[in-house]
C-alpha cells in the first residue's frame, strides 16, 4: 500500500520519462485553457466584486456565434469580427439590464444574477445554435493543426500545434492584460472600481463605461478560450461545465490576480493531471480530476486565506 | 384597515416574544396549515401531488438547511446538493442493513451522518471566508459525488450505481417505495416538514439564531462581544447539514424513488441556492415562496402553451423555460434584491400603515 | 503589584484599586511599531481616558486589552492576575466589553437582537432545549429580557427597540452599540471614539450615560475621544499617546498643561 | 474669518427637494438651499438630519443606495442635475468627498488622487502639475504616496479623499464631515486647507459637518437641517451668535460653555420642534 | 381520438448531439404513418415529446406528466429508465426502451411493462467480443472498456466481467466523468500507458466526440477501437472526417437509403415541410435508426389492435403487442424497411428478441457494414438475465411477477 502511494508512481515516471513529459505537457494545455478563463473571471471580479458565473457559458456562446456564422457562409475572419460585435453587445446589455438595477447589492445577489444570465444564455444559444455539437472553424482560421512528434529518450511525445498556439496566444493576451491594468488610467479605474463603488462614482468614474468594457473585454477573452477549447473538442453546450474549473484556478491563485489565475490555471492543471494519472486511476478507480482541484485549492487556502496571490483581506477594527 | 396592529398590545416579555404577535399573522398561517392538511389532499391528483406539492415542501426544507447556513449564518455553500447525496445514501444503507427499521426514524437518523460530514467541511470556514469559502463546499460537492460513484458498498454493489427505494411500510402502509401512494408520502413530508420549521423558527429566534446572525454580520465584532465563532460556524453547518440531508433522504425515498450519484451534482445545489435567494436570505417563509416559484414556474410554463393551444414543439419550451426561469431570477433580484419573504414585508408594512402614503 | 490602593477625584469621588494593567506593551505589524513599550494602569470605577494623534495607536491597544492583537511584547494583567493569551470571545467572557471606533452593530438585526447578542456571554441553555423553545432557554429567553430592556430604558432606546439598525441614523448606531456593551454588565467597558461624527447636543447625551454608566454600576471605562472638551470634562486619569510612544499620563488639568502634549497633540491650548 | 467673500452668483440652487429611500422612507421632506460661487457654505444638523442624503441628492450618488428624489429640483449652473451620471457632474466641476473617506484601500496614495484625475483630458502635464499643488497642500502624502491606503491613518485618508477631489479640478466640492474621527489639530488644519483651497483655487464648497463650532468659524453662510428640513439659515457669523445655535450646536449656555459633567439635569426644548 | 404515445426526448443539454438524429427519426415516421394511413389501424398517433434534456429528474417529471393517459413510456435514458422501472408494475404502463436501459428487462417474467426491443447491452458486449474473438483469440489480452460513468456506462460491466473470465482477456474498465467528457485527455493518456489491444466504448452525447478526437491525436489505432450503437453517430466521426476511418460501432439498425419506408417519408413528412431533419442527417445511422424504433411501437400497437380487435388500445393491450412482435423478413418488405433490421420476435418471457446485429466500420465518410448478422451468446447471457432479475425483484419486493408465461416461450 505504503509503496503503491509513495514509491511506484515515482518509478513509473523515471521509467517511462516520455509518458510523463506528455503528461505534463496535457497538463499544461489543460491549464493554460483554465487560466484563460479564469482571466476573464478575475478582471470582472476585479471591477465590480462580481463573481461571474456566466464566463463558461460566454465562452460557449461566442464560440457557437463564431461557428455559426461560418456556416452561414460568412468568410472565418469577419466571423470573428461579428462575433466580437456581438459580444460587445453582450456586454452592453449586460450591464443595461443586469448589473445596473443591482449596483451596490451584497456580492452573492450579483452572484446568483450571473448564474441568472447563464441560464438565459444557454436557453437563448440552444434555440439560436441548436444543441448539435459543432466543430471548430480551426484551419479556416489559419491555426495550423498539425502535430509535432518528437522521440525524446527513444520514447514519444505529441504536441498538437494549435495547442502550442493557444499557449503562445494566452501568454500574449496576460501580458497585454498585465499592461493594461497596471499602467492605464482605464486600468486604473478598473482596480478602484473593485475596491469601491461608491468612492468611483464619486470621482467621476462611470460605472456604465467601464463595465461595458471590462465585460467586452472578457467577452474576447471567451472567444479566445472558445477557439482553443472548440479547436481540441468541438463546441457544444456541454462545454459549459468547464467553467466549473476556473474556480479553484481562481481560489488558489487569489481572486483579483492575473499572475494568480496563470500560476493557479498551471498548477492545477498539471497536478491534476500528474494526479490523475499516478495517483488516481491506479489506487482511486479515476476521475479524479472532478475534485482535485478543489481540493487542492482547499488545502491552499487553509495556509492562505487570500489565495496565493489575492489581495490581503484587511481586517480591522 | 385589515392589516391593522394598532391596538394589539403586549403585556408581557413572553407575550411580545410570541411566534406571531400579530393576530392577522396567526390567522393568515392558520389558513394555510388547513390548506396544506386538510384541502390540498383532498383535492390534488397524483400529477399535483408529484410534480407540485411535494417537490415544493422538499425543497423548501433543503432551501431551510442551506438558509440557516447561509442567510443566517452566513457562509456561503454551494454544496448542498452533496449533503443531500449524503442523507439519502445514509437512509438506503440504514433501511437496507436494517430493513426492519422505521422508515422515518431512518429517515431522521441519516440527517445525523450529513451534520458529521457537513462539520467536517465547515471547519476551513474558521479561516476561510466569502467567496474562498465556497471551494470548500465545492470540493465537498465534487468529492462526494464522485464518492457516491466509486464506493459501491454505498448503492450496494448495484450494477447500475444507482440506489432503488426499497417499498417500505410503516403501521402497515406503505410510505416509501413504488407501493407507496402519493398521499400517503405527501402527508408523511408535510408533517416531517411541518416538525423541522417549528424547530428552525425556535432555533433562529433565539439565543444561537443571534449568535449565527453576528457571526453572519460581522464576524470580527461577534467574536469580540464574546462569540466563539468556531462553536457559531461548526453549529450552524451542524444544524444546516443535519436539515439538508433529511431533505435529501425524504428526497429521493419520499419523492424520486431511485437516484444515481450525479443526481446530486451541482444543478440541483444551485436549484436549492436560487430557492433561497429568491425567497430570501435569513427567512424561513421565503424559502416556501422560493421554491413554490422554482418549482412551480417550469411546471406552469410547461402547459402554458397546450393551454393556449399555441403549437410549440417541447424542446423549444425547455429552451424557453430555461431562458425565462434565467430571466425571473435577474428580474426578482432586481425588484428585491432581500428575496420574496422581504417583498411580503414590504407589503405587509404598508398594508399596516394603509391607506396613509408615510 | 503596584499602585493597588485607590485615590480620590476632585470632586470627591472614591476610586478603587487596579483592575487593569499593561505592563511594556509594545505591537508591531511587520516592520512597523505600532506600540512602543507602553505601561499604564486603569483603577476600578475610575474613566480612563486615551488620547494621542490619528495613528497613535489607541485603537491599537484597546485592541490588545480586548484580545483582537496580541502584543509582542508585554504583560497584561487584569484584577491580579497575568492574562494568558486568550481568544477575543474569552477575553469578553472575563467582562470585557467593548464599543467600536468605526460602528460594529449587526446590520441585519433589529435594535432588541442587538443588545441581546451582548447577553451572549450569560446564556447556556443547550440546542436542544433552544430547538424546542421549552424549559431553560425560555426562561433563560425571557429573563434576559428584561435585563435588556433595564439597559434599553436607562439609554432611552425604547421606541426603536424593533428597527433593523441598518437604518438608523449614526448617532442612535453608537447608542445602540453602548446599549450592545452594557447588555453584558461589564466590570471593564472600553469605548473607542464613542462621540466621534456627534454634534455638541448629542456629545451631552453620550456623555450623560457614560458618567451614569460609571455613576450607577459603578462600571469602569476606558474611553478614547478625540475631543478635548469632553475628555477633559468627564474623565478621571488621561493617558497621551503619540506616535505609538506614551507621552503624558495623569489628571486632565496635569495633562492639558503638559508641553509635549500640546506640541504632538492638542495643537492650541484648550 | 470671511476675508474671501463669496460672489452673488448662485452656483447650486436646491429646491424643496424631497427624498425617500426603499420606496418608503421618507428622509428628506423640503430642504432648499443656494450655493453662491467662491464660497464655502455649511450645511449643519445633528444625527440623521439628512445632510448626508442632501449631498447624496446633488451628486446623484442617491441611485445605487435605493434612493431617489421623488419632488423638488436641484440645479447647478442653471442646469438640472437629476438623471444625469455622476461621472457627468465631476465633468462639470461637481464633486463630492464621501462620509468615511472611502479610499480605495488597495491602491496606492499616489494612485488614490489620480484617480481622481480620471474625468479630465487636458494631458499628462496638467495632472501632474495639480498633483504637485495636492502635495503642496499636504506634504504628508507625499511622504506616504507609496503606502496602500488601507493602511494610512484616518487622517492621511481624508487628506487623500479630498486631495482627490481636487485632482479632478472641480469647481464646486461636496465635502461631507471632514473632521470626523480626526485630532483636534487635524481638524485645524484640514479646515485651514479648505480655506486655502477657497482663496486661492476660487472652489465653492458644500460642506456637512456635526463640528458646528469649526465649520461656523471657516464658513461664510450656514443652513441648519433637522429631521430632513431646513430650520434656520444665514450668514455664518449671525448663526454663530444665535442663542439657539448657541445652546444646541455649540453647546454654550447663557453662562458661557457648560461642563460635559453638568449636562445632565434638564434640557430646554427646541422651540421649532414645538 | 388518438393513440396517445408520447416521447421523453431530448433536444437539449449535453447530449442532444446525438439525441437530435434519433428524436427526429422517430418522430418522422410517426408523421409518415400519419399522414400515409391515418395513423395506426385509423387512429392518429399523437407523438408528443417531452423535453428531459437528458436529466432523470425531468424524465420523471414528463413520466408523471404523460403517464395518465400514455399507452407508452419511452424513457430514453438508462437513468431515466431505472427510475421509472419500479413505478411500471403499480402504473401499468409499458415502457419501450429500444437498445437501451436494463439488460435484465429481457425477463419478461419479472419485467412484465419493461421492453428492451431488439438488443440489450449484454447483447451488445456479446457480439462485440464474438468479432473480437473472429480477429483471434481474446487468451491474454488486454481490452480497455472506456465507458459514461454514469447508469448507462456501467451496465455490461457485470457481463464484460463474466466474459473476461470466461476468455481469458484483461478487462481495463476506464470511466469518464459527465464533467470530462469534452477533455479526455487523461484517460487517453491511461490507454497510452496501458496498451490495449482492443478500445471497447460505451460513450453518448459529447463523449464520443470527446473520445474519438483524443484517439486520433493520440495515434491510437482506429480499427482496434469499437463503440456501443450509441457511439456511432455519423456527425461525431465527421468531425476527425478520414483520420478515423477504421473505426467500428455495433449496431442492430443500417441506413439503407434507397428503402421504400425513406421515400414515404420524403413524400409524406419532408416534402409538406414538417420534418425537423436535413438531408444530411438523414443518411446517417441514428435517424435511420430512429424510424426503426417508431416501426417496433407501431408494429406493437398494430399487434395489440389485432388481438383486441379496438382501434383505440389501452396501455394494457400495448404490453400484450409488444411480447407478440414477429417482425420478419417478409414484415420488413411490407414495411419497406428490408435490412434496416434484423428479423426478431418477442414473447411473454422475452421482452428482447435478441434480434442480434452487424459491425459497422467508419470508411471516412460514411459507416459501412463489415460483417454477416452477429447473434449474440444467449448461453452466457440469460443465465445472468434470470439472476439479475430475481434480484431485482427481491430488492423491491413486494414485486409481482408474471405467473402466465410459460417457460417454453
Ligand atoms: N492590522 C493592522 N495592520 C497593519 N497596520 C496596522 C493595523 N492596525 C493598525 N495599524 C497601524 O498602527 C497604527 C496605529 O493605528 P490605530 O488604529 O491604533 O491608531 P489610532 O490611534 O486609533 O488612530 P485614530 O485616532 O485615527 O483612530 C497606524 O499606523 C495603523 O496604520
Ligand atoms: N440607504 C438608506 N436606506 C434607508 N434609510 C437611510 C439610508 N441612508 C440614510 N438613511 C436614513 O436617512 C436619514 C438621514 O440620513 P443622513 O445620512 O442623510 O443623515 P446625516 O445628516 O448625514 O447624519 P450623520 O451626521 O449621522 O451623517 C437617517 O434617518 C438615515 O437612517
Ligand atoms: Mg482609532
Ligand atoms: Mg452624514
Amino acid at each position: 500500500m505504503l509503496n503503491d502511494i509513495f514509491i511506484k508512481p515515482f518509478v513509473d515516471m523515471v521509467e517511462a520519462p516520455d509518458f510523463l513529459l506528455q503528461v505534463l505537457w496535457e497538463g499544461l494545455v489543460s491549464g493554460i485553457l483554465y487560466a484563460l478563463i479564469a482571466l476573464g473571471f478575475v478582471l470582472i471580479f476585479r471591477s465590480s466584486r462580481i463573481f461571474n458565473f456566466a464566463q463558461g457559458i460566454m465562452v460557449v456562446f461566442a464560440a457557437l456565434t463564431l461557428v455559426g456564422l461560418h456556416e452561414m457562409g460568412v468568410p472565418a475572419w469577419i466571423s470573428v469580427g461579428l462575433t466580437l460585435a456581438v459580444m460587445f453587445v453582450l456586454a452592453v446589455t449586460i450591464e443595461r439590464v443586469v448589473l445596473r438595477p443591482l449596483v451596490g447589492q451584497p456580492d452573492i445577489i450579483l452572484f446568483m444574477a450571473t448564474i441568472g444570465i447563464t441560464l438565459f444564455l444557454i436557453g437563448f444559444g440552444e434555440i439560436i445554435f441548436g444543441g448539435e455539437n459543432k466543430v471548430m472553424i480551426t484551419e479556416e482560421l489559419g491555426i495550423p493543426t498539425d502535430s509535432v512528434v518528437l522521440e525524446p529518450w527513444g520514447g514519444l511525445l505529441i504536441l498538437e500545434q494549435k495547442d502550442i498556439t493557444a499557449v503562445v496566444v494566452a501568454a500574449l493576451l496576460v501580458g497585454a492584460l498585465l499592461l493594461f491594468l497596471n499602467k492605464t488610467r482605464m486600468g486604473r479605474a478598473i482596480r478602484a472600481l473593485g475596491d469601491d463603488h461608491q468612492a468611483a462614482l464619486s470621482v467621476g468614474i462611470s460605472l456604465q463605461t467601464i463595465w461595458v468594457l471590462v465585460w467586452f473585454i472578457a467577452g474576447i477573452i471567451a472567444l479566445v478560450t472558445g477557439i482553443a477549447w472548440g479547436a481540441r473538442a468541438g463546441v457544444s453546450f456541454a462545454l459549459e461545465v468547464i467553467a466549473y474549473k476556473a474556480l479553484p484556478v481562481l481560489m488558489l491563485g487569489g481572486l483579483e490576480s492575473i499572475t494568480g489565475a496563470i500560476i493557479g490555471g498551471l498548477m492545477i492543471g498539471i497536478l491534476e493531471k500528474v494526479f490523475e494519472i499516478y495517483w488516481g486511476q491506479p489506487l482511486l478507480g479515476g476521475n479524479t480530476e472532478t475534485w482535485f482541484a478543489f481540493v487542492l485549492a482547499l488545502i491552499v487556502l487553509l495556509f492562505r486565506p487570500q489565495g496565493l496571490f489575492g489581495e490581503k483581506i484587511i481586517e480591522r477594527v | 384597515m385589515l392589516y391593522r396592529t394598532a391596538g394589539q398590545f403586549k403585556t408581557s416579555y413572553q407575550a411580545d416574544q410570541a411566534l406571531f404577535p400579530v393576530r392577522q399573522d396567526a390567522i393568515l398561517l392558520g389558513i394555510i396549515l388547513a390548506f396544506a392538511w386538510v384541502i390540498f389532499p383532498l383535492t390534488a391528483s397524483e400529477f399535483t401531488f408529484q410534480t407540485l406539492l411535494i417537490p415544493i415542501l422538499i425543497y423548501s426544507l433543503a432551501a431551510m438547511g442551506l438558509n440557516i447556513l447561509t442567510g443566517y449564518a452566513g457562509q456561503l455553500s454551494l454544496g448542498t446538493a452533496a449533503f443531500m447525496g449524503v442523507g439519502a445514501y445514509a437512509c438506503y444503507k440504514m433501511v437496507t442493513i436494517m430493513p426492519w427499521m422505521n422508515p422515518v426514524v431512518a429517515i431522521l437518523l441519516s440527517g445525523v451522518f450529513s451534520a458529521g460530514i457537513g462539520v467536517a467541511f465547515g471547519i476551513p470556514s474558521l479561516r476561510i471566508k466569502g467567496f474562498y469559502l465556497a471551494i470548500a463546499t465545492l470540493a465537498a460537492q465534487f468529492f462526494l459525488v464522485w464518492l457516491f460513484e466509486k464506493w459501491a458498498w454505498l448503492y450496494n454493489y448495484n450494477a447500475s450505481g444507482a440506489i432503488q427505494v426499497p417499498n417500505l411500510k410503516m403501521f402497515g402502509v406503505y410510505v416509501a417505495g413504488p407501493q407507496a401512494d402519493s398521499m400517503v408520502q405527501y402527508f408523511v413530508v408535510l408533517a416531517i416538514v411541518t416538525l423541522m420549521t417549528m424547530l428552525c423558527i425556535n432555533l433562529t429566534r433565539g439565543n444561537l439564531g443571534r449568535t449565527w446572525k453576528a457571526t453572519r454580520d460581522m464576524d470580527i465584532a461577534a467574536e469580540l462581544i464574546g462569540i466563539n465563532l468556531m462553536k457559531s460556524k461548526l453549529t450552524a453547518f451542524a444544524v444546516s447539514s443535519y436539515i439538508v440531508g433529511v431533505a435529501g433522504a425524504l428526497f429521493v425515498f419520499m419523492w424520486r424513488g431511485a437516484a444515481e450519484p450525479n443526481l446530486f451534482d451541482i444543478p440541483l445545489s444551485f436549484r436549492v441556492l436560487f430557492i433561497a435567494i429568491i425567497g430570501g436570505l435569513g427567512s424561513i417563509l421565503g424559502n416556501y415562496l422560493g421554491a413554490i416559484l422554482i418549482v412551480g414556474l417550469p411546471v406552469v410554463l410547461n402547459t402554458l402553451p397546450a393551454a393556449f393551444g399555441i403549437p410549440v414543439s417541447s424542446s423549444m419550451v425547455e429552451h424557453l423555460n430555461i431562458m425565462i426561469v434565467g430571466a425571473l431570477i435577474i428580474f426578482f433580484l432586481i425588484i428585491e434584491p432581500h428575496g420574496l419573504a422581504q417583498l411580503w414585508r414590504l407589503i405587509r408594512e404598508k398594508l399596516i400603515i394603509w391607506p396613509f402614503p408615510h | 503589584m503596584k499602585d493597588t490602593e485607590g485615590y480620590v477625584t476632585a470632586d470627591g469621588r472614591q476610586i478603587g484599586g487596579t483592575l487593569m494593567e499593561m505592563r511594556n506593551i509594545t505591537l508591531k505589524f511587520g516592520g512597523v511599531t505600532a506600540i512602543e513599550d507602553i505601561s499604564f494602569d486603569i483603577h476600578e470605577g475610575e474613566i480612563r481616558a486615551i488620547i494621542g494623534p490619528n495613528g497613535a495607536g489607541k485603537s491599537s491597544m484597546l485592541n490588545i486589552i480586548s484580545g483582537f492583537y496580541t502584543p509582542s511584547e508585554g504583560e497584561v494583567w487584569y484584577k491580579g492576575e497575568k492574562r494568558p493569551p486568550m481568544k477575543p470571545y474569552q477575553v469578553a467572557r472575563l467582562g470585557i466589553a467593548r464599543t467600536f471606533q468605526n460602528i460594529a452593530l449587526f446590520e441585519g438585526m433589529t435594535v432588541l437582537d442587538n443588545v441581546m447578542t451582548g447577553r451572549l456571554t450569560h446564556m447556556t441553555a443547550g440546542i436542544a432545549a433552544q430547538a424546542l423553545w421549552w424549559g431553560r432557554a425560555r426562561d433563560e429567553e425571557i429573563a434576559n429580557r428584561e435585563v435588556v430592556e433595564k439597559v434599553i430604558d436607562f439609554l432611552e432606546i425604547q421606541n426603536i427597540r424593533k428597527t433593523p439598525v441598518g437604518r438608523l441614523p449614526y448617532g442612535l448606531k453608537k447608542r445602540v452599540e453602548l446599549a450592545r456593551a452594557l447588555a453584558a454588565e461589564p466590570s471593564l467597558l472600553l469605548l473607542d471614539e464613542p462621540m466621534a461624527g456627534m454634534n455638541v447636543e448629542e456629545k451631552e447625551d453620550m456623555s450623560r450615560f457614560i458618567l451614569d454608566v460609571n455613576d450607577e454600576f459603578g462600571t469602569t471605562i476606558a474611553l478614547i475621544e478625540h475631543d478635548m472638551g469632553v475628555v477633559m470634562d468627564i474623565s478621571d486619569r488621561v493617558v497621551v499617546m503619540d506616535y505609538g510612544k506614551k507621552i503624558g499620563d495623569g489628571t486632565p488639568d496635569a495633562v492639558r498643561s503638559n508641553q509635549d502634549v500640546i506640541d504632538a497633540y492638542l495643537g492650541v491650548a484648550h | 474669518m470671511r476675508d474671501t467673500a463669496p460672489t452673488r452668483e448662485t452656483l447650486l440652487e436646491v429646491n424643496n427637494i424631497e427624498v425617500i429611500y426603499n420606496h418608503v422612507i421618507l428622509v428628506l421632506k423640503g430642504v432648499s438651499l443656494t450655493v453662491p460661487k467662491g464660497g464655502i457654505t455649511a450645511l449643519l444638523g445633528g444625527n440623521g438630519a439628512g445632510k448626508t442624503t442632501t449631498l447624496k441628492a446633488i451628486s446623484n450618488l442617491l441611485q445605487s443606495e435605493r434612493g431617489e428624489v421623488t419632488k423638488g429640483s436641484i440645479l447647478y449652473k442653471g442646469d438640472t442635475v437629476q438623471g444625469r451620471d455622476p461621472a457627468e457632474l465631476v465633468k462639470k466641476g461637481v464633486i463630492q468627498v464621501m462620509e468615511g473617506r472611502h479610499c480605495f484601500e488597495h491602491l496606492t496614495v499616489e494612485e488614490n488622487l489620480m484617480t481622481g484625475a480620471y474625468t479630465r483630458r487636458d494631458g499628462k502635464g496638467a495632472v501632474e502639475a495639480d498633483l504637485d499643488m495636492v502635495y503642496s497642500y499636504f506634504p504628508r502624502l507625499k511622504e506616504r504616496r507609496k503606502s496602500q491606503a488601507g493602511y494610512t491613518s484616518g487622517g492621511e485618508q481624508q487628506m487623500t479623499a479630498i486631495g482627490r477631489a481636487l485632482m479632478s479640478r472641480p469647481e464646486m466640492i461636496l465635502l461631507d464631515e471632514p473632521s470626523m474621527g480626526l485630532a483636534p489639530q487635524l481638524v485645524e488644519q484640514i479646515f485651514g486647507i479648505v480655506k486655502s483651497v477657497n482663496e486661492n483655487e476660487g472652489v465653492s464648497f458644500l460642506l456637512a459637518e456635526q463640528n458646528t463650532n469649526v465649520a461656523l468659524r471657516f464658513a461664510h453662510t450656514g443652513y441648519i437641517l433637522e429631521s430632513g428640513r431646513v430650520v434656520m439659515e444665514g450668514l455664518a457669523a449671525d448663526l454663530r451668535e444665535n442663542p439657539d445655535v448657541k445652546e444646541f450646536y455649540l453647546g454654550m449656555s447663557d453662562e458661557g460653555r457648560k461642563s460635559f459633567r453638568d449636562v445632565r439635569s434638564y434640557r430646554r426644548r427646541k422651540r421649532w420642534l414645538a | 381520438q388518438e393513440l396517445y404515445a408520447p416521447n421523453l426526448s431530448y433536444r437539449t443539454g449535453p447530449f442532444a448531439a446525438t439525441g437530435i438524429p434519433l428524436m427526429n427519426g422517430q418522430r418522422d415516421y410517426m408523421l409518415m404513418l400519419n399522414a400515409r394511413d391515418g395513423g395506426i389501424g385509423g387512429v392518429p398517433v399523437n407523438f408528443e415529446e417531452c423535453e428531459t434534456g437528458y436529466s432523470t429528474e425531468k424524465g420523471v417529471e414528463c413520466y408523471e406528466k404523460t403517464k395518465g393517459r400514455a399507452i407508452v413510456t419511452q424513457p430514453w435514458s438508462t437513468g431515466i429508465t431505472l427510475q421509472v422501472l419500479p413505478k411500471t408494475n403499480v402504473d401499468e404502463i409499458p415502457i419501450l426502451a429500444p437498445g437501451y436501459g436494463f439488460s435484465p428487462m429481457a425477463d419478461g417474467k419479472v419485467f412484465q411493462w419493461a421492453f428492451n426491443t431488439p438488443a440489450s447491452y449484454w447483447d451488445a458486449a456479446s457480439m462485440i467480443v464474438q468479432y473480437l474473438e473472429a480477429e483471434g483469440s481474446l487468451e491474454g489480452k488486454k481490452i480497455a472498456f472506456l465507458h459514461l460513468d454514469h447508469p448507462y456506462g456501467k451496465e455490461p460491466l457485470p457481463l464484460l466481467e463474466k466474459l473476461s473470465a470466461d476468455k481469458g482477456f484483461e478487462m481495463v474498465p476506464i470511466p469518464v466523468g459527465l464533467k470530462e467528457m469534452q477533455n479526455q485527455s487523461a484517460q487517453w493518456l491511461q490507454i497510452r500507458r496501458e496498451r490495449p489491444d482492443y478500445v471497447v466504448m460505451w460513450g453518448w452525447g459529447a463523449m464520443n466526440a470527446g473520445a474519438i478526437t483524443e484517439a486520433v491525436k493520440t495515434k491510437f489505432p482506429m480499427e482496434n477501437f469499437i463503440g456501443v450503437w450509441w457511439a456511432g453517430h455519423d456527425a461525431d466521426l465527421k468531425i476527425v472526417g478520414a483520420d478515423g476511418a477504421g473505426y467500428k460501432s455495433i449496431s442492430w439498425s443500417y441506413p439503407v437509403l434507397d428503402a421504400p419506408v425513406l421515400a414515404d417519408i420524403k413524400q409524406h413528412v419532408v416534402d409538406a415541410g414538417d420534418s425537423m431533419s436535413n438531408p444530411e442527417e438523414m443518411e446517417g445511422v441514428f435517424y435511420n435508426r430512429g424510424l426503426v424504433i417508431s416501426m417496433i411501437l407501431a408494429e406493437g400497437i398494430k399487434a395489440a389492435q389485432e388481438h383486441t380487435g379496438n382501434a383505440e388500445i389501452t396501455a394494457a393491450d400495448l404490453r400484450w403487442g409488444l411480447e407478440n412482435l414477429n417482425i420478419t423478413e417478409e414484415r420488413l418488405a411490407e414495411l419497406g424497411m428490408t435490412g434496416m433490421v434484423p428479423p426478431f420476435q418477442t414473447t411473454c418471457a422475452n421482452h428482447t428478441g435478441h434480434s442480434g446485429g452487424w459491425m459497422l466500420e467508419w470508411d471516412g465518410e460514411k459507416f459501412v457494414k463489415v460483417s454477416d448478422l452477429l447473434m449474440a451468446d444467449a448461453e452466457v447471457i440469460q443465465p445472468l438475465e434470470a439472476e439479475k432479475a430475481a434480484e431485482y425483484a427481491e430488492a423491491n419486493a413486494p414485486w409481482a411477477v408474471s405467473e402466465t408465461c410459460d417457460a417454453e416461450s
